[in-house]
Formats: structure tokens, C-alpha cells, sequence
């Protein structure tokens, strides 16, 4: 429908190009019959169109939001205009649904064909797989087909919406036990008690800003909740990582590949294990004594250094659970932050009361002193970690911190400090003269 | 009653329904995986099953006929499932040798139109995978930059490292389009970040109509934003531009406040973020290059900068050194150094935290 | 005519004339230099001159007499010359072997009519020199402790580690009075810190004699200070005591507003700070020990945790490793754990750049 | 004359006693002829006997300082008076003098005897060798003495008082070439040329606040510089170090003790080049090729490690100078500074131009823009490190930080940007309907 220069440069390269296959879309939707399609069969192209010309003047053309929803729920719709609805009128309006992905993503192909057909005949048939959040993302379609959508979701599909504004947003987690060996406990599972239980959390906003869950299995951080959720679960243990000796010896040998293969497209010469594992351990607690690895677990930082490069010989402990981070966060308004450690350990086994009754706290905490857009991280700077962690509950531990503080500056209390804070400027001068 | 026929608190669906066999029977059964080839991952259970996983990069933005065509792969070769990764790659898992090869021909075999490949194989280990990144000018209203166009410039001269497993560590890259950082680009080895350079522009004679004025004030983080009235009487605000940082934040909150402009807006690159716990900390990415322009639709000079840094880091860095740590390794005078890129004074931090960034010690580097 | 033969501005003596001969003649010329035993540093010059430096300990608050005693010594082995360390030390210089015995006999047989010793020879290498300090309630308006005593308690019962060089590396001891901390106090391996835990008094009725009220408001770094009326209508100030940090800025710039008090005061200790650039770079010490009683005159409190710190370090670090890189490598809490003390709330860092200071990642130790 | 348990006290233990050298003053003032002594006898007694009060109540007994001072100087002096001179009435006044100490303090004991006989005339016979600043101290005489005592220090021991008040303090340096040999540059030389130099600015206050410089010979940092100094400065060098491989085998032989016999107090095994010098080094630079000692230089942080560990092998180079640190101080108001590098090398040679000429840039600017009470360190945060850099004209240079920033939060100028900030809204609004 429009000259693309610009986009047309984009299905060059090895790269998959978006412009190729939202350019195969508009050809199929301008060759549906009508009864397949129901909103604006030329939104793909229109929506091209608007981007080169957004290529061209260096802006975007979208307006504002606007506030549009399905009834009861206040989140999981993003409401958007085009600025230029008269040249482009297809996209005129163009509302994204956050459909909530099944934790870690996995689907069947039943589930993707019914969506992807109720959303060539309802949207624009575009769509993020997936959203930075973890939703799957139906981009661009209008406000009267939002109960519709929403109605199919939930009697065909069996499944909800996601989560936007002030709000529990859609958890998400890695891919845990359902596929690899490192995970120290069930992200899956508990992502979705969380995300089931926390219902109406999630859909009826009622909380200061965004609040998001996201579980890694163990330090390694695949859904990187360290770097983006205000509560940040990361599976750790307590007790030795377990070794097989015999599988050391191969590795030592050569018999078996370093770090399962990760390095192969580079010589790197014989693995070495002094100078690979043993001198990189950052807690230095590993040795070797003959051809046995030794590995001084209670000085032992669990940042799997030595599992990933030797998995067929290392693992986790067997007393597994899960470190509770708190406050993770983009820069606006403060800079960026990184979730804080706040439960250095703690189980994590169905039902789960002991995390829920955590969250709970803090919740609370959140909703009572948090300003109106402030994020957990945010409030923990402003009341500073101290009367947080007095607040929720929490006894002070040296984990919490890189450092004790360098500055004197401590605030005592009143009552911590004996005789009190009222005190006779006449009982001083009595020994001291002006 | 609106309500009446209405499900609602579903949640999604159990995980469990989505699980091809072979997940569902040796769930939390792994004992450790080997990636036979770039994109080949194979996992072995205690049961003594095995599962191998094909990566393949996608564009996160797909029509409903790529989708489609994933179905009909994931149909032919994995009994009906599949998976994304958290960084938007497909998954397809199937359980013999023999269907790993055949569906490893055919996904090699199908590319676009244009003449891209469709479901190019890899992203594993010590490479680069997908770049994850944000709407742009396909959706969001607030983006300094487009997100999926820069993605596809960069990730074309990054195939290689996508498609090999020749770097150090792992190595990702992610993109934002404004400083609201849809993602976890501020942890990221190398991050792109569109931001605008000029303060907002007041649209005086509509803002009070548009706006609940005290909100965009009290949004600026710098105070840069005071009450102020139009010559004829009505509310506005007045900007004091030199305190501005332009980080949008006001116009999130008042749409009277644009600050895209074609010549101010562009890209900012940051490097040596990192969020696994493996060896050393998660960290912060730097700014190393303060700015570049959007040129559309290829970005070549964002292109050449990503280029130059991984170059430089494929060739100096140990391994299983990730970006940062050889920043810190080496110090990040050198890093400039090596790279190619030039220090300004931009790069001085002069935020909240900056003292913390000072270098009090003689330890440096000539 | 007040400036008639009037001599200012000399500045000090040229250094050159207090120097001895040796030092004249080999000065810059210097080689190497060899710690004979504690105390006993021997410098080579390449032009063959060899300076033999005997190290004694002192409390840097003298008197004449013991001045001239030093004198006196220095006339007699030192061809009259004589000097003092940066930490208070006086050290003797003498160019021959044989004068070296002599010195070191008679510096060792003298002492003081209470028995301590008056020429302490230590205080080089490995080990813990002289504690810097400053003036407490011998001289200054400001103490929160005594400085004097505190310093003789500490340093008789560090005693062995000033004669001896058992430790892994230098161990620097401070001590301040108050926060304003007359020294280097804040990046010492151990600083001990006199300070309040009361908010100032206000003496409201001469409080606007005595003071200009708004310097005092404008002192406080915390803003806990407004401006207030006395009932008799005297201009005053209130003080918002939750607010207050009790650093005593206040008190600096205005005397109605005294902070001291005998339950408030007390001292608290700081680890892991260091100066120098070996190895790791400067640091700042810490908080450990948030507040021991003022338990005059020879704290037994203060001098117990400075035991228990030293010890620990002595037993866990490396050779050449300073307490806060020790510190660091073993990780706080178990610095805390292997020196016996307790973590509390107090030692979380709540002021300024606070964030800096928290744990963003899972790498720690049960 | 008081009873003084506590004091007594402080007599006991090995450590030389305060006590019992002011008690042999107080004999000695009681015997003293009264031409000997022109103020109060028994002054040394009185201290102690307020200093016992002081330990019972737990207070200090000083009053807030007055003015006072030498005539047309404004420091040096510390105006200091007891709140108990009733009881005291010897140390009623009890002010403080700063006598501006030689370099690196070597003393002939002609000065100092000269300075004893003074103060046991016109003052209380107390001293501290030396002032935290570095200063010879002067503890307690009366107002009236301070002149004949600025006479005195003139016209018979030809020197000088220090700083106090807003002014530049006493400088002090390290010990340097006189004994060192490790000095990069005569800090001897360098602090007494700057201390006379700037004699205006020690005496005669026209700062915001007080200024220290502080002079190193080397990063070993015998002076403390960077910890305490507003401007700091550390010898370094920028060839390479100078190695002598035989006395590096002398070392690798045992033949020499490491440290230059640092460690002797223990047994810590035979010396192990490889773990304790080129492991420990920081940059990571040194190795051993055979039995040769390589370092590469470029890569060389000067640290002083492997030179303090080897100082028979190894030396500094010899293009040597200075690298200029700023902004270092105590806790009060901000908290404490470390000082920040900001010339990584500049030479070092009288007359010392250049660096005249730096320290006078960056009092400029501290003068115009510095508020009252506002240190150096304090001014640098508050107009960020990029404006102060600017201003004082010195370029960018990564070695100025520990890492680049992480927040995107640039303050770009209006002329760093195309076309300007001034942007009509109506041409935005052409292209962009509301
Ligand atoms: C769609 C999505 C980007 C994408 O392309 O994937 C997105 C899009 C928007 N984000 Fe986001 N955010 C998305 C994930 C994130 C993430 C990543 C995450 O959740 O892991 C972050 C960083 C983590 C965090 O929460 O801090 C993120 C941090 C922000 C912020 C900054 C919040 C802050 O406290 O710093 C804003 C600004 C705001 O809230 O006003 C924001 C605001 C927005 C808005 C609503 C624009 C606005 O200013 O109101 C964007 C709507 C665009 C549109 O039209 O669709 N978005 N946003 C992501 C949600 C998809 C999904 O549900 O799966
Ligand atoms: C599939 C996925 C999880 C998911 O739920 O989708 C995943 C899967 C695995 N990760 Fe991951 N990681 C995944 C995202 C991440 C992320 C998050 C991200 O990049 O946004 C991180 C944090 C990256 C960071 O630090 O910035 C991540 C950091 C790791 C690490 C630590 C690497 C390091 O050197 O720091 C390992 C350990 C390793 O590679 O040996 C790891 C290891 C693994 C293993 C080997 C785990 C296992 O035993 O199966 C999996 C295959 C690795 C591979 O691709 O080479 N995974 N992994 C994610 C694939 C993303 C993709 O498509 O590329
Ligand atoms: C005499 C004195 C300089 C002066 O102008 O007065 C001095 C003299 C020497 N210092 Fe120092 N340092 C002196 C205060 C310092 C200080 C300042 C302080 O403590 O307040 C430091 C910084 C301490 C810190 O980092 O907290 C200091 C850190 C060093 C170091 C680095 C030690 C380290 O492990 O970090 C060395 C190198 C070494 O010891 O091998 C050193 C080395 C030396 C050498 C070996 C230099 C030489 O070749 O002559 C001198 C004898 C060392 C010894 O005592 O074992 N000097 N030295 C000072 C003696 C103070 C005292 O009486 O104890
Ligand atoms: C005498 C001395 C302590 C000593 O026992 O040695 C001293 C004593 C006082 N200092 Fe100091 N300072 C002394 C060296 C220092 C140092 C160390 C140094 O210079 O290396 C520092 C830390 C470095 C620095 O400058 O930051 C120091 C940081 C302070 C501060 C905090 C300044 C800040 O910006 O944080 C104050 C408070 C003030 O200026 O109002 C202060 C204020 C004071 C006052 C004037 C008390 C006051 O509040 O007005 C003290 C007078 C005590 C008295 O009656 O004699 N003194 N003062 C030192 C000067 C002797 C000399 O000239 O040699
Ligand atoms: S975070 Fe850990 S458990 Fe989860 S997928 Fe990554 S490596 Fe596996
Ligand atoms: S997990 Fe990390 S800290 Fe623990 S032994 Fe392995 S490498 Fe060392
Ligand atoms: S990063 Fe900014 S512009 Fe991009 S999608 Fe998020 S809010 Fe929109
Ligand atoms: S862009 Fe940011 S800094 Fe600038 S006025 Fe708006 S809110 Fe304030
Ligand atoms: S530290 Fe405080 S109390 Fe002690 S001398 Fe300095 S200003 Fe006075
Ligand atoms: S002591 Fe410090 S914090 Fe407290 S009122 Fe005084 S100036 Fe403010
Ligand atoms: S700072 Fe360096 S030059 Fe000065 S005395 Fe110390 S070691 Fe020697
Ligand atoms: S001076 Fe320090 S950084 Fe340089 S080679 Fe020696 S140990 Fe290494």
C-alpha cells in the first residue's frame, strides 16, 4: 500500500526480518475472506506505512495511551492511537492485550493455532512472543473487540490476561526442572501458585506503582529477576555441593568436555582445571589434594561457577531453597537499582505459606507508605534498609550488605539509649558555665 | 449484569498441559546436558531419557503465519509443543537423534521472502543470542529510537556470534528505546538505549486541559519543572532546560510534555552489565559511548560501535570472562583503549550515587 | 605603628638545616633500607653511606622535660639532631653500628617514675605503630570521649604488637573524638571514635546571644534544626531529635547547643580502612562496633574488641594482606563471626550513598 | 594538688605515660624559680585535676573556643578557656599555639631545647609532637603571652606559626629523599616551597574553608595524603621499573628477607616469589620468564607492591612526578571524602610552575563558588565532576574514574545538540495531532 524504502533494507541480512513476515501477513489478510477477519484488513500494511514514516522524521507517531480495558480488570490492555488516524486509519486505534504465558513458556501447538486465529479474525495478526515482562503479547487492535477477545481467552482458551498499571504484573520464571539440572526448586510451580494466588492482586490495581515476581532456579539468573523484579526468587542450598569424583578425574583427563561444550568454537587449549575452576572460585574454598576436588563448602559463595564448567561431575546440594531479593528496578525516577538480598535462605515447598506470608508483609509495608508511584526499591532507599527490615520483621544479618557502613552517622533511638533524650539545659550549665 | 457469564481470575494455564512427554516424565530428573553443536542442546535424565533442543533466533514480532508455521514444525517433529526462551528465542524439543537431524535440515532450509533465514539455529553458550529489546515505533509512544529495526541491523552483523560459540563467555545484548528501560538493559554485557537530548516542549495552551499539572511537577526527578501561566491566564509549566536530564519521565505523566526530536533523539551504548552470580557479581552496565545518531533504517554507526566492542572483547578477554569483568580486569582506561571509542565527559557519572564512581587511588593506568 | 619590627610571614625553617650530616650527604641517594628487629630501620646510600634509625614509641602529648630528654639524647648519640614520624613516633639517627648498641641500651633503661617505659623501641613493619589521635578533654569543646587515655589503655595492651612484626601486614590504629576526626581516621584498619547519641541541648534562653541562628539551622547536614520562639518571645531553635544524627555540626558553629553526656557519649569502633595503594586501593573503614561505653579510664570495653579484632586478623590473614582486605576475601559476615562480634542494625548503612553499600547478588556465606 | 585515682591509673602498663611525664612537669614547675616562669605554676596541675573531674562526669570541661589570635594573622591560635576556671582558675585560658613545623620534622635539638625553655616561660610546658595536621603544638597559655610569643618564634627561632580558621593549613610531607628510597620527587622540597609561597593564604584567611596539602612521596602514602588533604599529592613515575635480576635470584634464593625484613616477627616459610609478589600484583602484569623477572609496564598500576616486597631488586623508574589528588576530608557534613585523582601525572620540579599554576585555578574556583564552610571535596560533588573538570580546564580522562557511569542521566548542553532546544510546539504539533 506504501513505498517502504527504509523497511524494504530490513529483510536484508541472515537475520529473521519482522519486515518479511509482517509483509507475508498483509498479503494473506488482503486475500482473506471476510468472514475470517474483523477488524482493519490493511492494519499491517498501515502500521508499516507509519513506521517508515516515522523512519523518515526521526519520531514516533503514537499517541498517549489512552485508558481502555475490559471490565473489572484495571490492567493487561495498553491503549494506543496513531497521531495520524486519517492516513492511517487502520491502526487508528491499535490496543495491546498482555495474554498471561504459561510459566516458562511452553505450549502446545492447539493452544498458539487457536490464539493465532482469533487473533488474525479479531486483531491485527501481530504479536510479540515474547513481552519484556513474559506475556504473550497481541499487538494492535480496538476498543470494541477487547470484551470479545477477552471472552474468548477465557471460554475457548481457558486463560487470563496479563497484568499493566499499578499492579502485580505477569510473573515469570526459568525454565527450572522441566529442563534443566541446576534448578533448586520449582520455579514453575511456585510461579504459578504465586500468579493464581495472587489474583486479584494482579487484575484490580490497588497498589503505589508496578510490583513484579520473577523466579530463577539458581544463581545463574536465565530470567535475569535480579536485574527486573521487586522480588527477585533465586534458588540456592545450604548444605555441600555434591561431587563425583570419578567424573572429575574425566574431566581432568580430557574425557569430557568443559562447561558442556559452551566453548567449543574457539581452541582453548586442554581444559586446565587449576587455572579454569579452582583459581576462578571466587571464595577460593576449592583445591585439589591428589586427584581428588575438595571443596570447603561452608566458605562456598554458591555462584555455580564450578557446576557449570564441570556439571557432569558437580551439583548442588540435595538442602535446596531460596534466597528472597527485593527492589529491582529501571532508572526512572532514582537510577536503576539491583534487587538487595533481604532472606538470605529459606525453604520453598507447597503451599508455600511461609513466601506468601513474606509477600504479604511487604505488601503491606508497601501500601502503607509507598507514594504514588514509588517502587518497592524506591521506598527501601527512602526509609532506608534499617526501618525496613525493622519494619517487615526482619533481624539484621551481615548478608544484607557488601559492607558494614563507613559514615558514624547512626541514628539511634530514644530508647536505646539510657537516661533518654530530655535532658535540663540547668542541669548542664550546673557543671558547665556558659 | 455484565458480570453474568464472565470467567475471570483464570490465570494461565497450567504449565503441567504444555510439557511434551518427555518433560512431563523426567521433571526435575536432569543430571546434565552437553550443547552438541551451536543451538543443540541435549539434556540427560536419571531416567536415562534424553531430550535435545534446537535454538532458533526469531524476531520477537511475528505474525500470526510465522506462529503458524512454527506450529506446523513443532507438529511434524515434537508431538505439538514447543517453547520460547526469556530471551525470545523458539525451542523446539524432540526425543531421538533421528528427529533432531531431520528437523534441524528443514528449519535450516526455510527462510523469508526477503530472503532471511526463518529459524536460524543457535544462541547457545559462549556466544551471543537474541537481542532483547522493546516496542519502538511499533507500538509505544514515548521511544527516542526504533527497537526492531536497530535489532535486525545489529543482529545481522552479529550472526556470526550467534551461529558460533567463539567468544569468552556468554555475551548479551539487549535494546530500549527510552530511559523507561523495558527490559533488563541496565545488566546487560552490551545495552542500547535510545534517549532524547532536548528538554520537553510545553504545550502551553493545552497542557491543563490535558494534564493534571501538579503530577507532570512533581514527576521531574530534578525539579526542572515549575508552575507557570500562558499569557492568557491559563496553567502551563516552565521547563528550566539547562537542570533538564531528559528522561521522559514528565511526559509519561503528561502527554503535553513531547520530547522526541528527529535531531535530538539517539542512541547511548552501555557495556560490561552482567546478571548471573557466576564468578562475580551481577553489575550495572556502563555508558561507553554517549551518543549516536538514529540513522535509519541500519544504524551503521550504533553497528560499528557494538562491532568494535566485541571484537575487542572476543580478542582480549580470558575465559569465561564476561564483558565487565575484563573491563575491570583490565581497567576501563584500556577498555576505551582497545575498543576504539573515545572517553568524554559525558561519561563522567554526575548523578545521584557519582562520588561512588570517583577514582580515589594512584592505581591507574597510563 | 603595631606591625613595627614585626617579623611575619617566615614560614617554617628550611628543612635542610635540621638535617644531619648523613642525611645532607646522601639525600636521594638512597638505595634500600633493611629492618634490622622492630624498631631498627638501616638505610644504604649508594654512595656507600649506611643511616641506622632506632624508632621509639611516644605519647605525642609532652612535656618540655621529656622534650629535652630527647634532646639530651640526641646531643649525645645523634650529633643533636632528632625526628618525628607522621604517626608520632620520634625517631634517633645514627651512622654507625656502634652507636646504634649504645642508643638502643639507653633508650631502653629509661622510664618514667610510674613505670612505663619512656623510649619504647617498635612501631616498623608488620606490626601496630604508634595510634594517632587527637586532643579530648585535654584540650577541645567538641570530645564525645577522652582521646589521651584511651590511647594509652589501647596501646599497652597492644603493646607486644609494637615491639614485635608478627603481624601479616601493617596494622593502623586511630583515634578520634568526635566526628570531625582530627586525622585519618575514617580509612584506618581500626579507628576508634569518640561520639554522642544525644541531640543537642538547646540553651534557649542566650541562644540568640551567643549565636547567629541561622548558621546554627544552615550547620545541620540533616536539616533537624528550625527556627522557634522561646515563650518569653526570644528568638531560639527546635530540634527535631528523631532526625538528629548527633554528628554535632550544631554545636561547631553554635555553642548554646551542647551535645555531650555521660550516658550519651561513647565510642565506636571502625575496621578495614587503609591509605596506601599497595596492592588494593585506599578504603574507608567500617563500622563494627556500633557503641561501647565511655568507661574511663582505661576502657576495658574498647580494648577488648580492639583485642578480639587483632587477633582474628592476625590468626586469618595472608601475609601482606591488610585487615579490610582480609575483611573482604573471607567476606563480613565472617569477619564478623571470627572476630566475635555482633551484627546489628546499627552497622547497616542508612546516610547518603547507602544503596552502594547493599547486597545486589546471592553470592554470600551462611 | 587534686587527687587524681583515675589519672593514676594511667600511670600503670608499659605504654609510655602521659601521666606520669605531666606529673614530672608539675614537680618541676613547683621547684621553678619565679624568673623561670612567667605564667600559672601550677597550670599542668590544674589540666590534670579538670581531666580527672572530666572522667567522672563523662564531659569536657572546655568551653567553646573564643577569638584570638597574633595581630594581623588570622590563624595559628586556638582561643581556649575552662567552664570551671573558678576551680581551675591555672588554666582559666589555656589557648593553643601552632608552630609551623620543618619538613618532614627533622629538628637539631638546639630549636628544640630553644623552644622548651620558651614554653616552660610563657606557656604551660605541654606540647603534642606533633599536631594531627603536623603542626608543633603548643597546649596552653593566655591571651597576653601570644605576642611575645609570636615575637619570640620570630625573632629568636626565625620561623613561623601555622594555619587554623579558613585558610590553607600547615603543610606536611612525607620523609621522603632524606630517607626514603622510594621518593619520586623531594616532597620536602615541595612543601616548604608551596608552604612559603602561599604564606599569604596560611595566615590571613580568604577561603570558604579550610584547604590541606599533604605531600607523598609515593603511593605508599606515608602521610596520609589522600585520606586528609584537599589537594593531595603522590610521587609516581611513568617508565618502567627499574629490576636488578641478580638480587631478584638473591630473593628467589632466599638470600635476602622479602619486605626488607617486615615480617621477620613470624615464620611464614620460604619466600615463594610467584605468591607473594606476582600474584598479588594487582594489574597482574609481572611473571617470570626462567629465572628473569618481567614486568609489563604498561600494564603497571604502581602499586609498590613487588617494590616494597623486593627493594633491593626493584625501583621506581626514573621519569618521575607527581599525580594530583583532590577533595579528601572528614565526615563532616557530606561524609568523609577520599581524595580523587585528577592529574594522573604531572612533573615535578622547582620552581614548580605548573603546579603553582594548578593550585591557583582551583582556588579560583573554590573561592568564587565555594559557600561558606564548603569544602573542596563537598564543592566537587555539588557541581559534579564533569562542571568542576570543565572549569578548571583539565580534559576528560577515563583515569579519573573507577568506571564510567551506569545511569544514562547525561545533562547535555543546548550546544552539544543540532538545532537547539527552542522548539515550537506547533510545528511538533503539524506532524503530531493531540
Ligand atoms: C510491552 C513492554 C515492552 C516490550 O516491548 O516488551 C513494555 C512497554 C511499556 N512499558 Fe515497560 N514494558 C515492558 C516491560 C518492562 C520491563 C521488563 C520486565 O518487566 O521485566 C521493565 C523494567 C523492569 C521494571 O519494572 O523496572 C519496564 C519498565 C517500565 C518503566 C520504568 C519503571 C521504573 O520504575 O523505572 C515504565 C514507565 C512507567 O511505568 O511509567 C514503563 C512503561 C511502559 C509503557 C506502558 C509506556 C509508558 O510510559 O506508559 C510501555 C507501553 C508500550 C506499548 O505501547 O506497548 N515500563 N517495562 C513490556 C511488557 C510486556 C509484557 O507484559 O510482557
Ligand atoms: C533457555 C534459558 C532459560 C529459559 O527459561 O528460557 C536458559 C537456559 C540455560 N542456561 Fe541460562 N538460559 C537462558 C537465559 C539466561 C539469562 C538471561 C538473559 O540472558 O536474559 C542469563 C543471565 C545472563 C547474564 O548474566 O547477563 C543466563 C545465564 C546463564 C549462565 C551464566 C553464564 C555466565 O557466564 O555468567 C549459565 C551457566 C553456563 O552458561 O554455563 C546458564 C546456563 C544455562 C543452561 C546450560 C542450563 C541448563 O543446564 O540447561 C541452559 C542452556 C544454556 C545455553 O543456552 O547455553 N545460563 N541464562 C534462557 C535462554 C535464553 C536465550 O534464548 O538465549
Ligand atoms: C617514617 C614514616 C614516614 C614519615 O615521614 O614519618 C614511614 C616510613 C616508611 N614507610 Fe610508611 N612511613 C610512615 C607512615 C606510613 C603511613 C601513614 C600512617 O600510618 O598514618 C602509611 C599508610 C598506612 C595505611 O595504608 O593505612 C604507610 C605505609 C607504608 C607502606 C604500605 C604498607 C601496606 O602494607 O599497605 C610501606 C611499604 C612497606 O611497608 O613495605 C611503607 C614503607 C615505609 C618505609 C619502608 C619506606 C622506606 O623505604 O624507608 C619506611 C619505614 C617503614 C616502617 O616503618 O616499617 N609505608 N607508612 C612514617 C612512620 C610512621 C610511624 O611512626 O609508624
Ligand atoms: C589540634 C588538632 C587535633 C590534634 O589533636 O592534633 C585539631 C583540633 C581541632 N579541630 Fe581538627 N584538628 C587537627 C587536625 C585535623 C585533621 C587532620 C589533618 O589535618 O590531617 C582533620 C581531618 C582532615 C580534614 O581536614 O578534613 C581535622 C578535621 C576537623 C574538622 C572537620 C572538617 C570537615 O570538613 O569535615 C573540624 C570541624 C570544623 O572545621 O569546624 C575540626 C575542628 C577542630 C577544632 C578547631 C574544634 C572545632 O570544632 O572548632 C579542634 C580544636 C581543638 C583544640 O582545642 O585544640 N577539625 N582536623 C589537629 C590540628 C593540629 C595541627 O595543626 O597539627
Ligand atoms: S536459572 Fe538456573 S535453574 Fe533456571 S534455567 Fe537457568 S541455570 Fe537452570
Ligand atoms: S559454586 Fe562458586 S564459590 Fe562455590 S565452590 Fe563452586 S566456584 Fe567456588
Ligand atoms: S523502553 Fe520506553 S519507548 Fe520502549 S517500549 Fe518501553 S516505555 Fe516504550
Ligand atoms: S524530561 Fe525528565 S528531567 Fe526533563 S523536565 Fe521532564 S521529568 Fe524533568
Ligand atoms: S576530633 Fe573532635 S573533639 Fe577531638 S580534637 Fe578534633 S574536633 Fe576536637
Ligand atoms: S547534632 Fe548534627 S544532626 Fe543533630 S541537630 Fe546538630 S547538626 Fe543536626
Ligand atoms: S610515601 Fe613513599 S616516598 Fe614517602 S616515605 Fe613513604 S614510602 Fe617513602
Ligand atoms: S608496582 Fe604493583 S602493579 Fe606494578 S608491577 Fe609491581 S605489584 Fe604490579
Amino acid at each position: 500500500k506504501y513505498e517502504i524504502p527504509k523497511l524494504d533494507e530490513l529483510e536484508k541480512g541472515p537475520w529473521p526480518s519482522f519486515v518479511s513476515d509482517a509483509k507475508q501477513e498483509a498479503l494473506r489478510r488482503r486475500k482473506l475472506s471476510d468472514d475470517q477477519i474483523l477488524t482493519h484488513r490493511d492494519a499491517v500494511e498501515d502500521l508499516l506505512g507509519q513506521l517508515e514514516l516515522s523512519f523518515d522524521e526521526g519520531e514516533t507517531h503514537w499517541k498517549h495511551g489512552g485508558i481502555v480495558g475490559v471490565f473489572g480488570y484495571g490492567g493487561g490492555v495498553i491503549g494506543r492511537y496513531s497521531d495520524l488516524a486519517e492516513k492511517y486509519p487502520s491502526i487508528a486505534m491499535f490496543h495491546t492485550i498482555r495474554v498471561n504465558q504459561p510459566a516458562s513458556k511452553f505450549y502446545s501447538t492447539d493452544f498458539l493455532k487457536t490464539i493465532c486465529d482469533m487473533w488474525e479474525y479479531r486483531g491485527s495478526g501481530l504479536m510479540n512472543l515474547h513481552g519484556s515482562t513474559g506475556d504473550l503479547v497481541l499487538l494492535g487492535t480496538t476498543t470494541e473487540q477487547l470484551e470479545p477477545i477477552f471472552y474468548e481467552l477465557g471460554h475457548v482458551l481457558d486463560t487470563d490476561i496479563g497484568g499493566s498499571g499499578s499492579n502485580l504484573r505477569t510473573p515469570a520464571c526459568c525454565i527450572g526442572k522441566a529442563r534443566c539440572e541446576y534448578a533448586c526448586y520449582d520455579t514453575q510451580a511456585l510461579c504459578y501458585e504465586l500468579t493464581n494466588y495472587y489474583q486479584d492482586e494482579l487484575h484490580r490495581p490497588a497498589f503505589p506503582y508496578k510490583f513484579k515476581f520473577k523466579f530463577d532456579g539458581c544463581p545463574n539468573g536465565c530470567v535475569a529477576s535480579i536485574a527486573r523484579s521487586d522480588m527477585s526468587f533465586i534458588g540456592t542450598w545450604r548444605d555441600d555441593i555434591r561431587i563425583d569424583q570419578d567424573a572429575v578425574k574425566a574431566y581432568i583427563a580430557g574425557d569430557i568436555v568443559p562447561n558442556a561444550g559452551a566453548h567449543k568454537g574457539r581452541d582453548w587449549g586442554k581444559f586446565d582445571i587449576q587455572k579454569e575452576v579452582i583459581d576462578l572460585c571466587p571464595s577460593k574454598c576449592m583445591s585439589l589434594e591428589g586427584d581428588q576436588l575438595v571443596i570447603d563448602n561452608s566458605e562456598c559463595v554458591r555462584c555455580m561457577h564450578c557446576i557449570n564448567t564441570m556439571p557432569k561431575a558437580l551439583k548442588p546440594g540435595v538442602d535446596t531453597g531460596i534466597s528472597i531479593l527485593l527492589g529491582a528496578k529501571a532508572p526512572i525516577l532514582d537510577g536503576a537499582q539491583m534487587a538487595t538480598l533481604m532472606i538470605p535462605f529459606m525453604k520453598a515447598e507447597a503451599p508455600y505459606d511461609n513466601i506468601k506470608e513474606f509477600v504479604e508483609k511487604v505488601w503491606e509495608f508497601w501500601m502503607e507508605e509507598g507514594k504514588n508511584r514509588e517502587r518497592l526499591g524506591e521506598l527501601m532507599q527512602r526509609v532506608t534498609l534499617p526501618k525496613f527490615i525493622e519494619t517487615i520483621g526482619l533481624p539484621p544479618a551481615p548478608q544484607m550488605v557488601k559492607a558494614p557502613r563507613s559514615n558514624p552517622y547512626i541514628f539511634w533511638k530514644e530508647e536505646d539509649v539510657k537516661g533518654g533524650w530530655n535532658r535540663d539545659i540547668n542541669d548542664y550549665r550546673s557543671r558547665h558555665k556558659r | 449484569k455484565p458480570q453474568e457469564n464472565r470467567l475471570t481470575d483464570l490465570g494461565p494455564r497450567h504449565f503441567w498441559e504444555f510439557f511434551p512427554p518427555v518433560i512431563q516424565e523426567n521433571y526435575g530428573k536432569w543430571l546434565y546436558h552437553d550443547i552438541l553443536e551451536p543451538g543443540i542442546l541435549a539434556h540427560v535424565s536419571e531416567t536415562g531419557a534424553k531430550v535435545y533442543t534446537v535454538r532458533c533466533g526469531a524476531a520477537r514480532f511475528m505474525t500470526v503465519q510465522h506462529v503458524r508455521e512454527i506450529c506446523e514444525i513443532a507438529d511434524k517433529y515434537c508431538k505439538g509443543y514447543v517453547r520460547f526462551t526469556t530471551r525470545n528465542n523458539i525451542e523446539f524439543l524432540v526425543d531421538s537423534i533421528e528427529g533432531l537431524e531431520a528437523l534441524k535440515k528443514d528449519l535450516e532450509s526455510r527462510k523469508f521472502a526477503g530472503g532471511s533465514f526463518k529459524f536460524p539455529i543457535g544462541g547457545t553458550g559462549a556466544g551471543i543470542s537474541n537481542i532483547v529489546h522493546t516496542q519502538g515505533y511499533i507500538h509505544c509512544h514515548t521511544p527516542a529510537t526504533d527497537a526492531s529495526s536497530m535489532v535486525k541491523a545489529v543482529s545481522d552483523e552479529l550472526f556470526e556470534y550467534f551461529k558460533g560459540m567463539t567468544l569468552p563467555a556468554k555475551l548479551r545484548v539487549s535494546m530500549a528505546c527510552c530511559l523507561n528501560m523495558c527490559g533488563a538493559v541496565h545488566c546487560s554485557d552490551i545495552a542500547l538505549l535510545g534517549y532524547h537530548r532536548k528538554p520537553p516542549i510545553v504545550d502551553h495552551e493545552y497542557i491543563s486541559k490535558l494534564c493534571e499539572i501538579p503530577l507532570a511537577i512533581a514527576a521531574c526527578p530534578v525539579g526542572a519543572i515549575s508552575p507557570d501561566k500562558t499569557e492568557s491566564g491559563k496553567k502551563t509549566v516552565k521547563i528550566k532546560s539547562e537542570r533538564c536530564m531528559f528522561c521522559g519521565n514528565c511526559y509519561t505523566m503528561c502527554q503535553a510534555l513531547p520530547l522526541s526530536d528527529q535531531e535530538g533523539d539517539g542512541v547511548t551504548i552501555l557495556a560490561g552489565g552482567k546478571i548471573s552470580n557466576r564468578i562475580s557479581d551481577p553489575k550495572f552496565s556502563k555508558v561507553v559511548v554517549p551518543w549516536l545518531p538514529n540513522s535509519f533504517p541500519r544504524f551503521p554507526e550504533v553497528v560499528e560501535n557494538v562491532k568494535k566492542i566485541v571484537e575487542a572483547y572476543a580478542k582480549g578477554a580470558n575465559k569465561y570472562e564476561r564483558l565487565g569483568d575484563w573491563a575491570e580486569r583490565i581497567g576501563w582506561e584500556r577498555f576505551f583503549e582497545q575498543c576504539g571509542l573515545e572517553f568524554t565527559e559525558h561519561l563522567i557519572d554526575d548523578y545521584r550515587l557519582a562520588y561512588d564512581t570517583w577514582r580515589t587511588s594512584t592505581q591507574f593506568k597510563f
